[in-house]
């Protein structure tokens, strides 16, 4: 009886594990070497997958700098607290072009800072993936910081640390892993959002370092997209592929 | 003069009715003040509020002087934690001498924890620690600063029996000369450890006194039972004392009952040894009273199981067997009686 | 010092806030009534919204289905976890069009069935939904089954009750609040997905019970998307706010 | 015959080393076997190893049948667990009756409950009781399958003292005529308890034997601190024991220790009262002996501040107050030697 419940979990368990594995492994498998090299030299791509990672970071280093004082407050608790958190996990459940055209309604043409200009520039990129990633940063720092025992910052406290002297020496360096990995799990999430970032910021010019010029290029999902709207499956494939290991990168960084 | 704290703090906690702690204790200078209740009484919540952690209403001062309104760490306390609460990512050293940087008047934490016997231990962290080392290093934290009151909750609830008697004994010394509210509810503790006891209960403070009058004249059933006594029904003991018509309960410390030879003709009580159990010092014999008329229920709050007629009594050598028939002296004098079960 | 801390804390959180909340306000505040009601009358975007609702919810059972089981095995632990772990949390840094090229690699033309259509199809868009979604149903319900004391299962079964008798009585009945709340989140994945449908399943034919026949849509965001391309940011506007409206209904569901 | 475990068992935890346990316990029937020691010696795991919840290599048997192999379900063991581990989704009855369904011969729950004295609590749940009325129903639970064999895992440890001593009381006549393995780190409830008692240190059993012979003839030093002796250099003792050159630690219990009159021209040693604790039955004396050479260090494992030349012993009435000079006596026949410090 206990080993046929356990089979049984196995079971109805690897099924959800070929789901997933499965079609991974014939991308995988299923890629063209030459194609994928090619890609690999290609200067466009190299803009792209600059572009994939910078953007990103931008997005995510945003969410940090503002999120984690939020989360601190989240996490001591404060009165009207569902609120303010309802408003940071909205964006979770907000399909990815919806948040594009909310992103285009608050910030575009009409909205609330006529001298931003959002519509296919590297703000409206960084706004549309902070809009997007923000929660995972906050989410993660406020577990953070409510993981730590309220009885550490009592100890601080009453021994004669202020509330800043607390926070520098006993609750942020408890909470810093914790930060951290809301930082890259942010930076992944804006590195893999597809929908707002099309809407809001199809193509954008940014300033490119390696060539020390501004050039014009596609978020990396973006591009992936555009090249199977016009290169095809096999084409987008090897695009794909470039980007899913600088995906499994940051996903190794994440663990 | 000393620490003065007359406080009302409200705490409310998901799915849970708000707990009241409404609660006066006073300290003098150079006094150890022991709080002792139930878990769920509210002591650990009433250390917390007098150390500023609580937002509360009433006052809380120091030598007359008003800390209410001031920050934790503007009153110039030192806190030992139950769980200790080290700072896991700081070294031993670094941990104990945490508040020496934010008061000008501190003592050398090194000297400390040589003192207290972990000078050994300064460059570990608190993980690969022992809970007996832990709390040394926890006290060594809380004495660097030269506290003006030392707020203690439960520093040895969570240590082993051995361990904690040892450290028992530190502290007793160590607190003899300071200012302390200790929080337990460990009435041994209580006693090695208190000039005064407080006895809280549901927030707030059932009766304040000397560790002697506390134990020896409980303002309640619920004090008395806490505190060690025999609780049982006043009607039991009516071969023996005076009891008033309004009288329901009485108490009287196990210390003071004694058995007498024979098999009760010499005493003024019979009854038949239920139980003898062996503690550190003597055997505690259980005996049942051959009551007349034993009420059938005695809640006595903190003991349900309180028994009727049940007395409880220490002998040094030669314990009863249980089922033997006993003769037992209550000395009429340390009998306190209570007009209510409570 | 102390409310210095906390006013500095608020003000860079309060931009986040802002972040979240003005272009969600605007968005709102910028709608037309009329063209909402136009909207909401259309038949056309009655079955967007009714696909939009059923394609996810078959994705979340599925995951459920398959994922919980798995769920309960990762929070017993077994050798090779990491692995599983790892494969199971992978698609959350996928990006979103990548998901989709790989579910095509993998069950299209040339995959695994031979016999089984994904591109276009609703199996397509349901497997590309659950690619997507399932990790948070597991997620969810292994938390929720590491969330109960090991205890709790020891007393049940050595008091008499068989591992399967354990599950139903003690282990189930504890986990499933975080057992629906993954399949909640799941659903809600399912409905913000753009990226992974978009490339597999543009547009659909399945049975709409309303008109009990068969009929062509497409995924609700990906509608959105289509109209504001074709029809501009007003009328995509208008889509966007009722799917919205659908969004936030499952979004109150999950709190 | 009764229960036999010779185990090993291997626990690894993340970045933590491994912890073994490797432990030989037997209980015949009918006997309470109490395994006393400190936390972290690998009790819990035992318990739970034996009740089948862990891999193990070795044999457990029960009336020479063997039960390794068997799933914990099918072993017929009942278990009480530290933290009371009831169902919070169930009421009381529906707790107490858990395992009934399962096992043909079990008892009837609702008459446990009311023999436990919390019948009235029938169709409350678990997170609403106080935890001396949880531990009741859970020993309610694992009395209904009518075990073969209790396990109780520190029953009374969550609880406060007068909780703690009633419990205690009914669990001894709960246990009078069961085969039982109880698990504590205390050793009043050892005593009070245990047929034998099995000491027990890192994952390895020390030493076996009847209460009387663990308590007055420890093993180790580390055995009679745990056990609440006097660990003492034993040259200290030097002028009332034969001590051979090799002893390096001397142990008696605080029980066979005695004041004499005077300041020490009666007594076999003398010394100065360091401090004076009234506990339950008695005072708690420590004095500081007058000795030629204490050893400097003594490390006994359990209390790393046991003193050199220290001991403890209690007195019924007028205490000496700290700063006397006493004489002290010590039966050379109560004394224990060890030949190191270990």
């Amino acid at each position: 009886d206990g080993s046929a419940f356990v089979v049984g979990a196995a079971t109805l368990g690897s099924v959800l594990l070929v789901a997933l594995g499965l079609p991974l492994a014939l991308f995988v498998a299923r890629q063209q070497p030459g194609l994928i090299v090619q890609k690999a030299l290609n200067p466009d791509v190299h803009r792209v997958l600059y572009l994939g990672v910078y953007g990103p970071l931008l997005a995510a280093l945003a969410s940090l700098l503002f999120g984690v004082p939020l989360a601190r407050l989240l996490a001591d608790g404060f009165p009207g607290q569902q609120v303010i958190e309802s408003l940071v996990d909205l964006p979770l459940v907000v399909p990815h072009s919806v948040a594009g055209i909310i992103i285009l309604f608050g910030f575009g043409q009409g909205g609330a800072f006529p001298s931003v200009s959002v519509l296919g520039t590297m703000t409206g990129m960084v706004l549309a993936m902070s809009f997007v990633s923000a929660p995972y940063a906050v989410n993660a720092a406020r577990e953070a910081f409510e993981s730590i025992d309220d009885r550490l910052e009592y100890a601080s406290r009453i021994h004669g640390a202020s509330r800043f002297q607390t926070f520098r020496r006993v609750t942020a360096p408890l909470a810093v892993r914790g930060i951290v990995t809301g930082g890259v799990l942010a930076w992944a999430r804006a590195v893999s959002e597809f929908g707002a970032v099309a809407v809001v910021a199809y193509t954008v010019e940014f300033f490119y370092l390696p060539a020390g010029e501004s050039v014009r290029a596609q978020h990396a999902p973006v591009f992936v997209y555009n090249t199977y709207l016009t290169g095809g499956l096999e084409e987008s494939g090897a695009v794909a592929f470039l980007l899913l290991a600088v995906s499994a990168v940051i996903f190794l960084i994440v663990r | 003069m000393g620490l003065s704290a007359d406080v009302t703090a409200t705490f409310t906690a998901d799915g849970a009715d708000a707990f009241v702690v409404d609660a006066t204790v006073e300290v003098e200078r150079g006094e150890s003040l022991v709080v002792l209740g139930p878990s769920g009484s509210g002591k650990t919540l009433l250390l917390e509020t007098v150390a500023g952690f609580h937002d509360h209403e009433g006052v809380v001062s120091l030598d007359g002087e008003a800390l209410n309104g001031l920050d934790p760490e503007d009153r110039g306390f030192g806190f030992v934690f139950q769980d200790y609460a080290l700072f896991p990512h700081l070294t031993v050293t670094e941990n104990a001498a945490y508040g020496t940087r934010y008061r000008d008047d501190h003592r050398d934490p090194d000297d400390l924890l040589a003192e207290l016997g972990v000078a050994d231990l300064c460059d570990r962290y608190p993980p690969t620690l022992s809970g007996g080392e832990k709390q040394r290093v926890a006290l060594a934290r809380a004495l660097a600063v030269r506290p003006k009151v030392m707020l203690l909750d439960e520093p040895l609830a969570a240590l082993d029996v051995p361990t904690r008697q040892a450290l028992r004994d530190d502290l007793a010394a160590v607190l003899d000369d300071v200012t302390a509210v200790y929080v337990t509810h460990n009435r041994t503790t209580a006693r090695a450890v208190a000039d005064r006891i407080a006895v809280m209960r549901d927030g707030q403070i059932v009766q304040t006194g000397t560790p002697e009058a506390v134990f020896e004249r409980p303002a309640s059933p619920m004090v008395a039972a806490f505190t060690g006594s025999n609780v049982i029904a006043a009607d039991a003991l009516r071969g023996v004392v005076d009891v008033p018509a309004d009288a329901m309960t009485a108490a009287v410390r196990p210390e003071h009952v004694a058995l007498v030879d024979g098999t009760g003709d010499g005493g003024d009580l019979t009854g038949e040894v239920a139980r003898s159990v062996r503690e550190d010092a003597a055997h505690r014999i259980t005996v049942d009273l051959d009551a007349d008329d034993p009420r059938a229920e005695l809640s006595t709050g903190a003991v349900a199981d309180g028994g009727d007629a049940r007395l409880s009594l220490f002998v040094a050598d030669d314990p009863p067997a249980p089922g033997e028939r006993v003769g037992v002296s209550v000395p009429p004098e340390r009998v306190t009686l209570f007009a209510a079960a409570e």
